[in-house]
This record gives structure tokens, C-alpha cells and sequence, in this order.
């Protein structure tokens, strides 16, 4: 039985599975170029581009914790203009199906940057990156307020055509009612989550152990956080949501696909696991399979809630 | 292209409470392995420790039917070094590679000389077999605690290594760091002598190996080691603040661009606290 | 070397030694009568009681996670009255320094439970529980407002004049305002952190693993995030600090004292091994000769940050 | 009172691909486990698992200087059963207990009827034990997938107990449930013999054996399997709704009052998913 992974995440975007290699995990892509068949992905999403390059925080910029790792790594990049002219042209070349992750300490910066990006070839998409714990202006400022998460998203609207996913921090109250902002801004999809603003201490020397003092909490130990939250999003938007937080194998890709994301993206997993690819689509075809499914449409958003009922049955 | 084997433990021998040389079933990676070059491995599965860490590769192993595989030369200081030291034949590990940027061996007449520095002695037995093959004359100046931590000394010398050896506690060679013996060796070499130095160990003592190379304009090659998520140049967590030309210091990724760096280039007060 | 583990917890409490036992981790204290010395915690903090008995979720109500748990227990419990008269006076027995924990629908049932207490015997403070995510009405409803907590916090506060602590939930975008409403209100501490929102999915079934879909997650996996949320209380408000998320060590404990907890409360651990509290008491004492301190509070709140330098030193 | 022992593992029988028998060194434990009770295991240290886990005392081991620990009988489901079946002699456990309320033994002239599905069989071993010690008549009714899985039949007819097996492939004893068996005894046993029932084994087969032992004025003690946080009262994770006299029904602890109930009180509907 052929099974078909294929999933439209929206604006008009239809990826061949639903991986996605989750921004900033995966360096431009092409520095994997030689142990994965970038084409065998459902995207990748490249590392978060500001308009010029940064040079980041200074070490230590991780620290790994229980079931995750932080990091503070402070956006290092080599700005939009050099990807566009030096790393596009070989993702291309790869047969990868880009997104672009991009950021800005304005408003106007994440527009001009967009603006780029439209402009040149061989973009899929852009992921807002509206929720970086790791930068002092910018990132999750705008991604903690409705108003800013509105603004940014509106505004980069105005500049491009190309499917836009803005991505929400888990550092909020309410998560739903961000996608909804970013959806009535005009949003295609929304990406979720982000990494969650942590800390770690080194007690011999009472110091932090990173040299930005807080950074992002990923990997498994968030996983259950991130699948509520999508679960949130699902019932609040009809947006297609791209989940992620943890997810190390087919089955925890499936809990999100399951509470309702149409896409998931990988990231601290490929750091233990660069072959991971190919694990995660045999698992998630031997599922469809063993389930009797046709396609993984017939997953997304499939959880069976309970009728509630009353506590003492 | 590094590559991902479940490599099957061969051998553990235990050198101290601390040390040990673990023996990997690993060809494919250790025939590519070039000196100064690193495996990320992780001994178990499961979320705990989550990431891999970086190991040099020791030695390459042959017999008659030539590679079987490559040992680790591993010091017990947190979760994964603890594993490691505890492994039985017949455990896997994961270890992927090799990875990062190798050492650039001397050619004769240039001489090499090693500076290591505990458990920094790693890359150096692979350089040594990679000089000795080249005919450069090598020299491994190697400081440790204790004569007890002086490890494998004959493996050295049977690769026609001559040693200069020091420790912190005076029991074998100089008392004190190996810049002792290193400084005195340097002011001795006459300075039409080519002679190019490698240096692997605590960054303080490669920093100093560094600068008493180049107070005598010489240049030393060091093996940096920062904290790595990766290994592959996905994370940016394993940077180093670079300086070359007269531009202003650039943060490289030691994965990609090191582990091995030429220690005038390296902007020491940048490194992370370790 | 004698050393002085007593912290003085606000509001007039002084506490032998800084460990807690974490409400809704230790029942009602008297179940660990037999096995642990419940006079040799720093204090007990018993199981969230709403004014009347209450039944709970059905099973399941827990589930493990990568390196934490979810629970929705649905604060099963038997009422402030029955505790008081059947549970108070064997603590009382055992020595043990009673923080009771309580919930309410509504701030009416807050301030009639809190009444409750302030005229029973052997109370030593009361805990605000306006975070237990697993509740449908009242719980997080207050905590994540910052008008519900202040009006909560000052309601209890009129009727008693026990140590008052509201207890943060991490579920909010800025954790420290909630600190600073609660001190506005009166509070002479506060504890954090409750468990964060989750939940996990069975996806052979697409059901929830929980029975009321959502749970908190606790243990190991949220400490990084617990303790930046300490941290960042600590830099908003003097108040005495108690803080809690994934203990499980003395080293675990410092982290949250050095990022300025007063006192800490382990939860979770006490599950995994509810013999904790001599290790930790021993690890603590340990720590301080090591380093030479004669006392705990020469560590709360010794966290040193770093000067803030340019990226590339 | 219960202890927390660090018990090394004195031997591990494999009985089929996913049951074994683990002896472990808790004499401490053994001496004081009533039938019926359990201990809450944890077979490594750190993280992940993270919670201890549930299991019945199988055997109290003795030699002839006593106690000298006691058996699990483990089932492979999960993360920890998985490791539970992979653990060499040497190996350690942390053991807390013994845990819980255990069955109340049957006496003369009252007859027992066991009634054990699968892996259900593990804490009737030790009432077996209890049973002949009070000179109980006992007939073990087993169900399991096929003859393979019925382990350690030898044992218990050396204790005296009769058997009436069932398995669902019919490979041996009735062909299909344990069910079967049972209520065809039932229907033959005179009215007037006191007789007491015991189950553990599948939720499903409990509330069914309950029922039929009912519809013959017979009462069950079920040992009831939820998934417990703590084993010691501390989480209200185990709860079983209950239902007393004619009150509605509570819930109740299983660790505590558990995890043995009378089978009539259980509200079978309220219990989990399982
Ligand atoms: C290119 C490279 C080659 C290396 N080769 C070897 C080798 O051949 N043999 C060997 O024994 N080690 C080698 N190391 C160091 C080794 O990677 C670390 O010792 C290891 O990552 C520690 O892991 P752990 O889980 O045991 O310690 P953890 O539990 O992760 O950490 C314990 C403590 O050590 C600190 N720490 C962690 N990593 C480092 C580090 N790289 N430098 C300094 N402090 C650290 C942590 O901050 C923590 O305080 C190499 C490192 C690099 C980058
Ligand atoms: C009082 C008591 C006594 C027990 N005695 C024994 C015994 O003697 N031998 C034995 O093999 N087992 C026994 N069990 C069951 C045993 O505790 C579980 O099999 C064990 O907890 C599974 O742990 P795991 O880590 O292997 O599985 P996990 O990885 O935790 O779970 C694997 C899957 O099994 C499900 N699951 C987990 N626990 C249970 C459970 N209790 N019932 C049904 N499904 C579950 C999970 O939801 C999950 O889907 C007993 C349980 C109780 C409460
Ligand atoms: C080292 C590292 C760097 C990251 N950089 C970015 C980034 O540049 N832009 C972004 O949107 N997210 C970034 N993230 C967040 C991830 O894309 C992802 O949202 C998060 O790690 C959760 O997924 P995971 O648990 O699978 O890693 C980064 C994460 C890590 C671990
Ligand atoms: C099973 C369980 C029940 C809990 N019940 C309560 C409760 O009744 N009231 C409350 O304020 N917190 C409750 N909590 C939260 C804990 O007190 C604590 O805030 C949280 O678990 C984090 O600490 P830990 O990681 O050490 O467990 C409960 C936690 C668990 C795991
Ligand atoms: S270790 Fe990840 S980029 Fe170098
Ligand atoms: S298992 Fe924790 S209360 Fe029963």
C-alpha cells in the first residue's frame, strides 16, 4: 500500500512530508548538504537571518539539561543579502524547499529582509521569527504582545507574496490568541514553539553557565508543553499550524500531527541524530500502514477527545 | 563524509581512576580519520545525556587484515566521560564521524613538536604516526598531574617520539607545567631550525604555549575544545573568536573551521570560561 | 564546622532548614508519618484543600514524560474542615511545620477557607494555590491575572494574619509582574513555580493520555525554566522567594537559592525517592563547609551575573 | 513501616520473550511482605525513567540461613519491564516496600480459588504460600495466551494447589478464557461450601470473574493494577472509585487502600482506560 505524506502548510505550499528542519538546528542546510538528501525533506528552515551579519553571543552558548539543552547562541548570522548570494544558490542546486527563518529589531528591518527574500529565488516560504528568547531587541518583544505580533506579521504582509509563517513563543499566557492575531494579519500557517526562556546555574562558581545568562529550553523535556500548545492553537484557528518541541522519533511527530499541526519541524534531535530523516519518514509511513490509512491528512488533528463527564463515573 | 556506526566496544583498559582507552569497532570512520580529528559519540540511547560529545580520535587500529576500528583516549569529568569509562567489551556506541578540520603535519626538515597536556594527549598519538610516516623528527612535551597520569609513553617512543615530561607534582620530569621544559627546549633550538608546534590541552597552557612559540617566531597549531551540540556546523554552540588578517575577530565554528586553529589567530580572552 | 540552614521565610516563619515538601506531592504529611521524620523538614506542605471535599479526575491522572511528569488530579481532597479535624492534630503530633495549601472557586471560598485556618491550631502558613492548572473554575483562572491575584491575595489577606504565600503559575508571559501583585496584596512570600500546562497524546489510540486532557508537568525537565522565573522575581521583588520545579538534589536546590529562593519545595522527587530529605539536608550541609559559608542565607540570592560585554571580546 | 533498599540482582530466569522472574537481595523487604503487597522499583538511576514502578512480591526467597530476598515476576510492556527483563546478575534496584494491603487469607474450612490472568499470576505465589500454611484448600485457576506463557505450574502443585488452566490459543487447559474454567466450577460446587475468590490479571477478566463469582453469592478480592506515582498516598494517582455501603462511590487510593479491594465495591466503569 503507497501511503502519501504529502501536506499543503497554506499559501498555496504543498511539501512532500512534513518534515522540516527546524531553524537554527540545521545550520543554512547546506552544511548537512553532504550527509542528508536535502531533497528527501519537506523543507528546511535555515538559520534566522537579520538583514546584516551578527556575530552572536560568546561562549558557553549551551548547556545541556535535563531531556534538553539550552542555548543563547544570540542569532549569529551572515545576514539576508550573503545567504541570498552564497548558500541559496547551493540549497537550490540540493533540490531543498527553503524557508526562510528571518528577524528583526524593527519593524522595518523584518520588512526589508522579506523584501530580499522575495525577491530572490528558490524561497519557499518565510518563518517570521517573531520569539527568539536570545536577543535583546526584536524577536520575542514582538512575539510577546498581540499588537507587535500583529504589526510585524502585517507589515511584512505588505512586502511579500510568498507563504508567511510566523513563528509564536511559548513564553505566553495564552498562545491561541497569538495565532489568531497573526491569522488576522495574514498569516498563511503558524509555526510553534519556539524555545522557552530558561536558566542554568553552575553552583561551584554561583555563576550562569550560559554567557547570556537566560537562553531557550528545547528538546524532549518541553515536548508536552509544545503539544498542548498546538492542541490550543487548533481549536482556536483553522490555520495550518507546523508543530515542534522535542520531537525525537515518528511517534512523538505523530502527537502533534495528531492535536493538529500539519507539518512538524525537527531540531535538537538532528544534533543527536543527523541521520534522523529517513527514521522519522519510515516511521511515519509504517504508521499510516499498520493504521490502514491512505494519507497523513487523515491524522492531522485527528485526537479523540473524551466526552467529559462527571469525575466519579 | 563522516559517517554513523553503532561501533561495538572492543576493548576498555583502565590506565587510572580517571582515564581510560576505549577500543571501538569503528573502520569505517578511523580509515578516513585524519590527525586531529573528532567523533561525536554517545554511549547510550534514550534523553539522558541528550547530546553527543566531541572525543578525538587516539589511535587507529589494524591488525594483519588492516583497520578494525579506533580507541578513545577518555578522562572521567561529567555524565558521558563516566559512561565511557565504565563501558564493557560488547557495548555499542554511537560515533559519528570524522569530523573537523586535521592538524597540517610538518615535512621534513621542519620538526614537530607536541605540547600536551592531560587528556589533551589525544590527538597526538595519531599525529605522531602521520610525522613518523612524513620522517619528521617529533618531540611530545607532556605534562600532567603525576607521573601516574603520564600514559602511554611508549607508544610515543616506539613511533620515534622523543619525550620531554613534566608534572605538577614533580614526580616524573620537570616539577611543574611542561611550558617548563617546552621554554627551555624553545631558548635552546637554534632559530634557523624549522620547527612547527602543536598544542592540545587546558586553553590556559595552550594559550601559553601560543605565545612562548611566538616570542620565539614560531607557530603553533592548537586543538581547541569548546562545548559542542553537533558536531556538523548545525548549532553555532562550538564558536571561537577568530582574528585574521587585521579584520576585527569573527566567531567560526571549531566543528567546521577547528577543532584545529593556528593559535595566533585565536582571541584567548573570547574563548568561553570552559 | 557547624552550619545554620535556618531561612526566615517572611511574615514572621523562620524555618529550620530550607526544604518543603511540595503541596500535592506528600498528601496531607500524616501518609509519610512512617517513613520520614516530618519534624526534620524545614515545613510540610499538604495537599491543596478547597472548602468542601472534592472527588478529582478519574484515572489516569498521571503520566510520565521525558524527564518529568504530567498530573491532573483534579485536586481530590477532603476539605479544609475534615483536614483540620482529622489531619491537623497528627501533624501537630509529628512536629511538623504545617504549610496548608488552599484553593477556591471563587474569592468568597478563598477567604472562607483561609478564616478556617487562621482559628485552627498548628497552621504555621498558608499556601495560595491560584495556579493548579487542573481545575476547571478558580486555580489558574486568578493566577493568571494580574487583578485576579491581587484581588485574591488581598482578600485573604483581611482574614488572617498567618504567613501569607501565593503560589505563581509559570503559565504566564511575565511571571515577576505577578510577583509584584502579590506583594501589593499583601503577601509576605511567594512560591513558585506550579506545573506547566501539557499534555500527551497515545497516538496508537489519538486519545489523551490523561483523562482530563491536560495536565501539569513537573520534575527535572521544567527546572531550567523555574529557576529563570526565580531569578527574575528575584530582580522585581524583595519578598522572601520559595522555589520549586524539578528538585531532585541538593545541587538542584542550589540553583533555585542562588538565583534567590529563600526555600525550596520538592515535589516530584519525594515520589521518586521519599527518603530525599536526609541527602538533601546532608548535600546542603556539605556544600557550605565546602565552600567555607557558616550560613545558608550567605548563598540566597549569591548569584553573580556577568558583566554584560560586547559580543566578540 | 517500608525501606528503600539498593537490591542487587541475584539472578534473572528468562521464562518466554517477554517474562522473567528477577531475584533480588531485599531480605529486609521479603521477611515483612504480606501476600498481596508490592514494592515500587526503579532499576537505574537518573532521569528516565523517571517514577518507580509497581510490582507484586512473587517469591520470598529463603535459604537455609532465611530470608534472603525476593522474586519479581516481570512483564515486558514498557521502558522499565524492558529493563527489568535485561538485567544481569549484579545489577542494581531500588526496592521500596513492602507497599500496600494485602489479600485477607481464607481459613478453614473455607476454600480459596485463585484466579490469575497472564501476568496476574504474581502476587498468588506468595498467597499460595499463606494458604497452606493455614491448611486452606486451593485451586489456582490460570489463564494465559498459550501453554508457553503458563509459567511455574510445578510450584504452585507443590504448594498444594490444584490447577485449571485455559489459554487462548488452546495449546493447553481450556480453550479460551480463564473464564471458563471458573464458572464451570462454580456452577458445580455446592452452595453450602465456604469459598473465598482472589483475581489479578487484566481489568476486563477481573470484573468478569467478580460478576460470576457474584451471580453464585460468592465474594472476590481483586488486586487491582492502576498506575501509581508514589506507591505511599503521597500523589492521588491510583485511585479506584470505590463505592461503600450505600454511599456513592469515592475514590480511593489503591496504594493505600489497595491494591487488593473487595471486587463488589469496585465501580468497574470509573476505572482508567488502563
Ligand atoms: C574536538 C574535541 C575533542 C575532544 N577530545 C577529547 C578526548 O579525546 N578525550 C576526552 O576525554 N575528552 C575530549 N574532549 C572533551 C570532551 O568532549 C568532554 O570532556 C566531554 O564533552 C564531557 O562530557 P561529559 O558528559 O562527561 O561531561 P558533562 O557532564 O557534560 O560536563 C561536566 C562538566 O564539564 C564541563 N565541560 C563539558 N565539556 C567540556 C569541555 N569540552 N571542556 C571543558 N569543560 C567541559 C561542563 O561544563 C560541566 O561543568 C574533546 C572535546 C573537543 C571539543
Ligand atoms: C500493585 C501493582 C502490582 C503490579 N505487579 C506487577 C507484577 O508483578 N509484574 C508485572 O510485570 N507488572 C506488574 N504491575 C504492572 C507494572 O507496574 C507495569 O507493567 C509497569 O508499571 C509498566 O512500566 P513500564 O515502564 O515497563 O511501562 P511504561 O513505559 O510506563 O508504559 C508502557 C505502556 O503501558 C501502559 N501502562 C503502564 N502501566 C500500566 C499498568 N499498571 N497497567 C496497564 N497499562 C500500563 C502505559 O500507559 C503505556 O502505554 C503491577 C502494577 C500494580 C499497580
Ligand atoms: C541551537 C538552537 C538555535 C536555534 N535558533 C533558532 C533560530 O535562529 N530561529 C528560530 O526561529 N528558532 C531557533 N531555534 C528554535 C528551534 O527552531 C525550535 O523552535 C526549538 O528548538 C524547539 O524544537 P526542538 O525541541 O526540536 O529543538 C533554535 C534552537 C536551537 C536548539
Ligand atoms: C501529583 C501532583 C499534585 C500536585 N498537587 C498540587 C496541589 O494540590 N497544590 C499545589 O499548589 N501544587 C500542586 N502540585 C504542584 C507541586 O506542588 C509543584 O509546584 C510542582 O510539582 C513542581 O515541583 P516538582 O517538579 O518538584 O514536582 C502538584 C504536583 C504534582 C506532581
Ligand atoms: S558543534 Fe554545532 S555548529 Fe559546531
Ligand atoms: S501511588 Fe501515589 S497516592 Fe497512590
Amino acid at each position: 500500500m503507497s501511503v502519501d505524506l504529502s501536506v499543503n502548510i497554506g499559501g498555496g505550499l504543498t511539501l512532500a512530508n512534513p518534515f522540516i528542519a527546524a531553524s537554527g538546528c540545521f545550520g543554512y542546510g547546506v552544511e548537512y548538504a553532504g550527509v542528508v538528501d536535502l531533497g528527501a525533506l519537506g523543507a528546511v528552515a535555515v538559520k534566522g537571518l537579520f538583514l546584516d551579519e551578527r556575530e552572536g553571543h560568546p561562549p558557553e552558548r549551551i548547556v545541556e539539561t535535563p531531556s534538553g539543552m539550552l542555548n543563547a547562541i544570540g542569532l549569529q548570522g551572515i545576514g539576508v543579502r550573503r545567504f541570498v548570494a552564497e548558500k541559496l544558490p547551493r540549497l537550490r542546486e540540493c533540490g531543498a524547499v527553503v524557508i526562510v527563518n528571518i528577524c528583526g529589531s524593527s519593524i522595518e528591518e523584518y520588512a526589508e529582509v522579506a523584501r530580499i527574500l522575495d525577491g530572490a529565488e528558490g524561497v519557499a516560504a518565510i518563518e517570521l521569527n517573531i520569539s527568539c528568547p536570545n536577543i535583546e531587541k526584536g524577536g520575542m518583544m514582538f512575539g510577546s504582545s498581540l499588537r507587535g505580533t500583529h504589526d510585524v506579521v502585517a507589515a511584512v504582509r505588505r512586502v511579500t507574496r510568498l507563504p508567511l509563517i510566523p513563528k509564536l513563543t511559548p513564553n505566553v499566557t495564552d498562545v491561541a490568541s497569538f495565532a489568531v492575531a497573526a491569522r488576522d494579519a495574514g498569516a498563511d500557517a503558524v509555526s510553534l514553539v519556539n524555545t522557552f526562556l530558561a536558566m542554568a546555574i553552575d553552583v561551584e562558581t554561583r555563576r550562569p553557565r550560559l554567557s547570556n545568562v537566560v537562553g531557550g529550553l528545547s528538546g524532549p523535556a518541553i515536548r508536552p508543553i509544545a503539544v498542548r500548545m498546538v492542541h490550543e492553537c487548533r481549536q482556536a484557528v483553522s490555520l495550518p499550524l507546523i508543530g515542534m518541541g522535542g520531537i525525537m522519533n515518528a511517534e512523538d511527530a505523530l502527537e502533534f500531527i495528531i492535536a493538529g499541526a500539519t507539518a512538524v519541524q525537527v531540531g535538537t534531535a538532528n544534533f543527536v541524530d543527523p541521520f534522523i530523516w529517513k527514521k522519522l519518514l519510515a516511521g511515519l509511513t509504517g504508521y499510516l500502514r499498520r493504521h490502514g490509512l491512505a494519507g497523513l491528512t487523515d491524522v492531522i488533528g485527528s485526537l479523540e477527545l473524551p466526552a467529559r463527564n462527571a469525575p466519579c463515573a | 563524509m563522516p559517517v554513523d556506526v553503532d561501533a561495538v566496544v572492543l576493548s576498555n583498559a583502565r590506565l587510572s581512576p580517571d582515564y581510560n582507552v576505549l577500543a571501538l569497532a569503528a573502520p569505517d570512520i578511523a580509515i578516513r580519520a585524519k590527525p586531529g580529528q573528532f567523533v561525536m559519540v554517545k554511549p547510550g540511547r534514550g534523553d539522558h545525556p541528550l547530546l553527543r560529545r566531541p572525543f578525538s580520535v587516539f589511535e587507529v587500529l589494524r591488525d594483519t587484515g588492516g583497520v578494525t576500528g579506533l580507541s578513545l583516549l577518555n578522562k572521567r569529568i561529567g555524565v558521558t566521560t563516566r559512561t565511557l569509562f565504565g563501558l564493557e567489551p560488547g557495548a555499542a556506541v554511537r560515533c559519528l564521524g570524522p569530523l573537523g578540520r586535521p592538524f597540517s603535519p610538518a615535512a621534513p626538515p621542519e620538526r614537530a613538536w607536541m605540547v600536551a597536556g592531560g587528556v589533551g594527549l589525544a590527538p597526538f598519538h595519531g599525529l605522531a604516526a602521520a610525522l613518523r610516516a612524513r620522517g619528521v623528527e617529533s618531540t611530545l612535551f607532556y605534562g600532567a598531574r603525576s607521573a601516574g597520569e603520564l600514559f602511554r609513553l611508549d607508544a610515543f617512543r616506539r613511533l620515534g617520539v622523543r619525550l620531554a615530561l613534566a608534572t605538577d607534582d614533580g614526580s616524573r620530569g620537570d616539577h611543574g607545567r611542561v611550558t617548563l621544559p617546552l621554554e627551555r627546549a624553545l631558548r635552546r633550538l637554534d632559530p634557523a631550525v624549522p620547527l612547527r608546534l602543536y598544542a592540545c590541552g587546558p586553553t590556559p597552557m595552550m594559550r601559553a604555549v601560543t605565545n612562548l612559540a611566538d616570542a620565539h617566531g614560531r607557530r603553533t597549531e592548537v586543538s581547541l575544545e569548546q562545548v559542542m551540540g553537533c558536531g556538523l556546523g548545525g548549532c553555532y554552540s562550538c564558536v571561537v573568536p577568530i582574528r585574521r588578517g587585521g579584520e576585527a575577530p569573527r566567531f567560526v565554528r571549531s566543528c567546521l573551521d577547528g577543532p584545529v586553529f593556528d593559535g595566533g589567530t585565536v582571541v584567548w580572552d573570547g574563548l568561553g570560561a570552559g
